[in-house]
């Protein structure tokens, strides 16, 4: 018995296979239902509510708002990352082509550059707005991303500044370089080195899973599939660290 | 400020075209608070939010509150009657409709907007009308939100509010003001009011349907903490930050006075020296893979460990294939092998150590490394040729024939990376020499097995350097950071010293 | 026709790169490092249009004569000058030149104004507002310390106390924030996989 | 360029290295001086930056990745078909720029998510996941340990990571319940465990931030010794 349920564990394929089966099963039935209209109740995050704020602000005033969707490139692993910027980008880009607030954003790569593209393209059409798309591409260095998008923001000097997406160490660089400046400061990434950093330094950011989790907080409700998703993961992770915290101190693991 | 209708660019008081378009500034829209950056409207003669005095406002009302505060506070007691107006109110409604139609005049712009109101009355006549659009169908909406966030005053309080009305200076809508845009929906005067002749204009109706859409935006999950208020508890000012800057500078500069003082006290971690001691007994006809994945942003911090690692293998003969996942690596990567195999004669391109290049594509990339490396590099990033006619590579087929992989890198990404794509067969050893901004991050890795090493670059350079007895610059600017973390306990001491004098009861940050 | 193509393409190609992870298998072997070299070159076709931005950005500034002009026409003839030196003489001294005595430099002291930047924000997080705040100032001043070369002759315990604080709250912290990350990545990525989210087909239906 | 490259090389080496050191100490210097504030010496090397790491992006972009490809798909077309078939979505992708083409790009961009994608996935579920999963299943018994005190330490160790890790992980548990004032022992459960976590968190975060002072400090310090060296060698040399 002991020496099934290890031989089990130790072929990577067969249990990542049963855990991708599992979650894809979960996150088709979660997201039926929640587009079928069920709701859950979610905690708040800051960020996620300053920018729903930020978007009445900027529809009131007039004034621009910034995004960044971060240096992560698509076709490689930052891809879930970079796809979670580009879903703020994608809600910032819809509400400014309702109510008419000018929108800018910056792209580290070149990959999500054409993205965002696309998107603020879309939404300038809406708009009604002829002439260039508000999206600028630096890069693909970090850091010279971090440099054009403090050159942006001192240009623009926009209501507030979003970095969410993938980040490294450049996310302290834009947050402390533009914090001399007044406008508030946003965002966050999910690799916990980077995260802390911007978390130290932004007005309010998001950490880690957090990221995840803009769908959901922005594009109410299709998203709280995955939500829901999440958290029933997370109890069968919990659920499963308990049960081989158990087996492996009663001899029967290894 | 005066920040261009046009363009939102920022001009400085009292410019008459925009700066950066040349539209005329006549008539501008807003006008940015110099002491918070909130945006008011032109007309305000203070800021909304701060109450500050705004430069350039001049009007014969000199300091009263400007007609919006009052505006929005009339709106807030409306509101909180539920619908119901005010005994006072319900007179200045009714005086209204009995007025002839206002409409027969143009409805005032918003620029003209306090000039042409005389005092007190004809604010809350403006006022009761965006009240009725609002109990109007289709506006329901918007009242709810308000009501659900507005802060719920008790009555008795509230008359006491109803007697001092023109000198109050707190805006009961303080934690509204955020969450609905409510400047936008009151200075536009007379946009509901259903005319007896012809109906509202185009301009009017989108006007309404802004402010539905506006209202009909979810109202956030939980009140935050105000943004203002934020800003003032966390924002460093201008000398505070170059005190600190000065201070990080300081202590950078004392190794260059002091030369290596705390130097002798440097000692090997048990991880520093196992690594030492394997690089050590490597074999010296297998080769190792050393993946230069940093770039020059941390050459400093990571190029003495790196110069340590390839000067040890040199030193032994041990045969070693360099190549880079960033860009910018593989010029690190030929600087530092060229560097170390000048020093030492026997150690040659081709025969004993060669630089791939770079490979791109991050993940797929890495996968391809794993079918081959023929596949991954066509020609070697020296000489240009074919990496079968190079001795160190002709046995390799695939990253799965070698024992170890040194990867230094200074982005954990690159390191998962590195563990994901390649080290899933268990057979390579993967040692990872990192920038210690990400070690932390790795631990985990480290502590399940799937990193053989895991050494952080800032100090282990000079650790590595005692381990193996070699001597190297690293161990020369330790003192520096005995000096950083004084600053750093300064920092942490005057910050909170600050706190508790200056800053007491303020809202925490999260 | 404008959306089914892009979106059979991602899920076609999403669904083989996952076989290719799982099975071991030649076919698929060999389909999956296509696959992969493709976005490698597709990769390298954004970055040619991200340069287009750039450059278009910058000429507009050079023509348009603002305060920057000067700055901008020195970005623009920077990048045509380095990528002519690139491309056309890849082994020259010049191009290495420029890494040498440009790039790097400039990179690695962009990286350097971090140093004082993350002092002026621990400013800020150091203020003991609530425990963890506290603990926070607490663990990163210990670890700062520990790190110094005499700590060790102060007192022997610090560096077991500084191994103990890696090898059991830091790990446990990072473990949790990298289940977080793991649980976020695999539903994201479904939600792609499944054609659920489509930020890539530009003609969006409303959400 | 050929010439202007020719009398480059003729240069004596000795030249070439001094009139860099130069130019990347100056360029130092002028990137460093942001911490006195913005100012156009700052301007002018953010820009030179910018315009050097695209170009030099792109040139490798080139040298690495397309030119090889386009030279084997010209000489074996039979055997490198596919390299064709990514180089006209590459080429599709490039309509994104072009307004009334820009759906084009959709296709490309649709590869790239996709492949993305599957990679993250497949690279968390078999990278970070399971194997993270098992280091978790620690065994808390002491007798696995040793005899006497140092099992029981280790095993309460163990106890302890297995906990932090659980406590971290509830911290992002996204539904909150229906009744904020919910007694529930569930939520208060949850609650508990969030607050550990979030401490465990900090313990974490701080580790993270004495890593990243030391990572930037410790480049500061090489630029500083840099400059050093520069100004020895003006000093010595007499420029």
């Amino acid at each position: 018995m002991p020496s099934l349920i290890h031989a089990i564990f130790f072929t990577v394929d067969v249990v990542a296979l049963l855990t991708l089966f599992v979650s894809a099963l979960m996150f088709i039935v979660f997201t039926i239902r929640a587009k079928g209209g069920a709701s859950i109740p979610l905690r708040p995050i800051g960020v996620y509510e300053q920018m729903r704020r930020l978007v009445s602000h900027a529809a009131e005033s007039g004034q621009s708002l910034h995004i960044s969707a971060g240096s992560g490139c698509i076709g490689a692993e930052a891809t879930p990352q970079a796809v979670m910027g580009l879903t703020a980008v994608d809600y910032l880009a819809r509400r400014s082509a309702e109510y008419a607030y000018p929108m800018m954003s910056t792209a580290g790569s070149p990959t999500v550059f054409a993205t965002t593209h696309g998107i603020l393209q879309q939404a300038e059409g809406a708009r009604g707005e002829a002439g260039g798309v508000g999206v600028r591409f630096y890069g693909p260095d970090p850091f010279a991303y971090a440099a054009g998008t403090y050159d942006t923001l001192q240009e623009k000097q926009p209501l507030a500044h979003i970095a969410l997406g993938q980040f490294g160490a450049e996310g302290l660089w834009i947050s402390e370089a533009t914090n001399m400046r007044d406008g508030l400061r946003l965002g966050g990434t999910s690799d916990p080195s980077s995260a802390m950093l911007m978390w130290l330094s932004l007005d309010e950011a998001v950490i880690g899973e957090e990221l995840y989790a803009a769908g959901a907080y922005l594009h109410h409700p299709s998203h709280l599939g995955s939500l829901a998703t999440q958290d029933y993961l997370r109890a069968v992770l919990i659920f499963s660290i308990i049960l081989g915290v158990v087996v492996a101190s009663l001899g029967y693991w290894g | 400020m005066i920040v261009c209708p046009a363009c939102q660019h920022r001009n400085p008081e009292g410019a008459e075209v925009c700066e950066a378009c040349g539209a005329s500034l006549e008539g501008f829209a807003y006008r940015v608070c110099p002491k918070c950056g909130a945006l008011n409207p032109a007309e305000n003669l203070f800021c909304h939010r701060c109450l500050e005095r705004l430069a350039g406002a001049t009007s014969a009302k000199g300091e009263q509150p400007p007609a919006t505060e009052e505006a929005e506070k009339v709106l807030a007691e409306v509101e909180e009657e539920e619908g119901t107006l005010p005994p006072f109110l319900v007179e200045q409604v009714e005086e209204a409709e009995g007025a002839p139609p206002v409409a027969e005049e143009p409805a005032p712009s918003e620029e003209e907007f306090p000039e042409a109101l005389p005092p007190f009355i004809e604010v809350e006549e403006e006022e009761e009308e965006p009240v009725s659009e609002v109990e109007g169908p289709g506006g329901g909406e918007t009242l709810e939100a308000v009501q659900a966030e507005a802060p719920a005053v008790p009555s008795e309080e509230r008359e006491e509010k109803e007697e001092e009305l023109p000198q109050v200076v707190v805006n009961p809508l303080a934690g509204v003001e955020d969450v609905l845009p409510l400047e936008a929906g009151i200075s536009l005067p007379h946009r509901a009011e259903p005319l007896p002749t012809e109906g509202p204009t185009e301009k009017e109706r989108a006007d309404a349907d802004l402010l539905r859409r506006i209202a009909e935006e979810g109202p956030p999950l939980q009140e935050a903490p105000r943004k203002a208020e934020e800003k003032g508890v966390r924002r460093l000012s201008g000398s505070g930050r170059a005190l600190i800057y000065l201070l990080v500078l300081l202590a950078a500069v004392i190794p260059f006075f002091t030369g290596g003082q705390t130097a002798r006290w440097v000692s090997p971690r048990r991880s520093v020296g196992v690594f030492a001691d394997v690089m050590s007994r490597l074999p010296v006809h297998t080769p190792v893979l050393v993946s230069f994945d940093y770039s020059p942003a941390y050459g400093e911090e990571l190029d003495p460990l790196a110069r340590a690692v390839v000067q040890q293998l040199a030193a032994r003969s041990v045969p070693m294939v360099v190549m880079s996942t960033k860009p910018e690596g593989i010029g690190i990567a030929e600087k530092v092998c060229t560097a170390v195999a000048q020093e030492m004669d026997n150690y040659r391109y081709g025969e004993h150590y060669a630089v791939l290049g770079y490979l791109p594509g991050e993940e797929a990339g890495l996968r391809t490394l794993r079918k081959g490396l023929a596949d991954a590099f066509r020609e070697d990033y020296v000489r240009h040729r074919p990496l079968s006619e190079i001795p160190v590579v002709s046995g390799i087929a695939s990253v799965t024939d070698l024992e170890h992989i040194i990867v230094l890198s200074d982005e954990s990404g690159i390191v998962r990376r590195w563990i994901e794509q390649v080290r899933r067969e268990n057979t390579v050893l993967l040692h990872a020499l990192v920038s210690a901004r990400i070690e932390p991050t790795l631990i985990p890795y480290a502590q399940a097995g799937q990193l053989e090493t895991l050494i952080g670059g800032a100090y282990g350079a000079a650790e590595y350097e005692r381990a193996t007895g070699m001597r190297g610059a690293a161990a020369q600017t330790v003192d520096a950071d005995a000096v950083l973390f004084l600053v750093m306990l300064l920092i942490a001491v005057v910050t909170n010293v600050v706190l508790i004098s200056g800053d007491k009861g303020r809202s925490p940050r999260r | 026709m404008k959306r089914f193509l892009p979106v059979t393409a991602a899920v076609a190609c999403g669904g083989l790169a996952l076989l290719d992870f799982f099975f071991d298998s030649p076919h698929i072997d060999a389909a999956g490092t296509i696959l992969v070299e493709g976005v490698t070159i597709l990769a390298a076709f954004a970055l040619l249009l991200g340069l287009l931005n750039i450059l278009a950005v910058h000429l507009r500034r050079v023509a348009s004569g603002g305060g920057d002009r000067g700055a901008s026409l020195v970005l623009v003839l920077a990048l045509l000058i380095t990528t002519a030196l690139g491309i056309s003489m890849p082994d020259s001294p010049g191009i290495d030149w420029v890494f040498g005595y440009i790039y790097s430099p400039l990179q690695s002291t962009m990286t350097a104004l971090l140093a004082f930047f993350v002092a002026s924000a621990a400013y800020r997080a150091f203020k003991i507002r609530d425990a963890a705040a506290a603990i926070l100032l607490i663990s990163s001043l210990f670890v700062l310390f520990a790190q110094l070369p005499f700590s060790a002759s102060l007192s022997p315990y610090i560096p077991s106390l500084r191994h103990w604080v890696f090898k059991v709250p830091v790990t446990a912290s990072m473990r949790g924030l990298l289940f977080g990350i793991a649980l976020g990545t695999i539903t994201t990525s479904l939600r792609i996989l499944l054609a659920v989210d489509k930020p890539y087909a530009r003609s969006q239906e409303p959400r | 360029m050929q010439t202007i490259v020719n009398v480059l090389a003729d240069l004596p080496p000795a030249a070439v290295e001094m009139v860099g050191m130069w130019v990347a100490a100056l360029l130092t210097l002028a990137v460093l001086s942001f911490i006195l504030g913005d100012n156009p010496l700052f301007r002018l090397a953010e820009y030179l930056f910018v315009g050097v790491a695209a170009g030099y992006a792109a040139s490798l972009a080139w040298s690495n990745v397309l030119w090889p490809r386009l030279r084997l798909l010209v000489t074996e077309p039979g055997a490198y078909w596919y390299y064709g078939v990514f180089f006209a979505l590459g080429i599709l992708l490039l309509a994104r720029g072009v307004k009334p083409l820009s759906f084009l790009g959709d296709l490309p961009l649709g590869v790239l998510f996709g492949t993305g994608a599957a990679l993250a996935l497949g690279g968390v579920i078999t990278g970070t996941l399971l194997p993270q999963l098992r280091a978790s299943f620690l065994s808390v018994s002491p007798s696995d340990y040793g005899e006497g005190v140092l099992g029981w330490a280790c095993a309460i160790d163990a106890l302890l990571i297995v906990l932090g890790t659980i406590a971290v992980v509830v911290v992002f548990h996204f539904s909150a319940p229906e009744d904020p004032k919910s007694r529930s022992w569930g939520y208060w459960l949850l609650n508990l465990f969030q607050g550990v976590g979030r401490k465990v968190m900090m313990v974490g975060f701080g580790a993270l931030l004495a890593g990243a002072a030391f990572s930037f400090f410790a480049v500061l310090k090489g630029r500083l010794a840099f400059l050093c060296d520069w100004i020895t060698h003006v000093v010595d040399v007499g420029l």
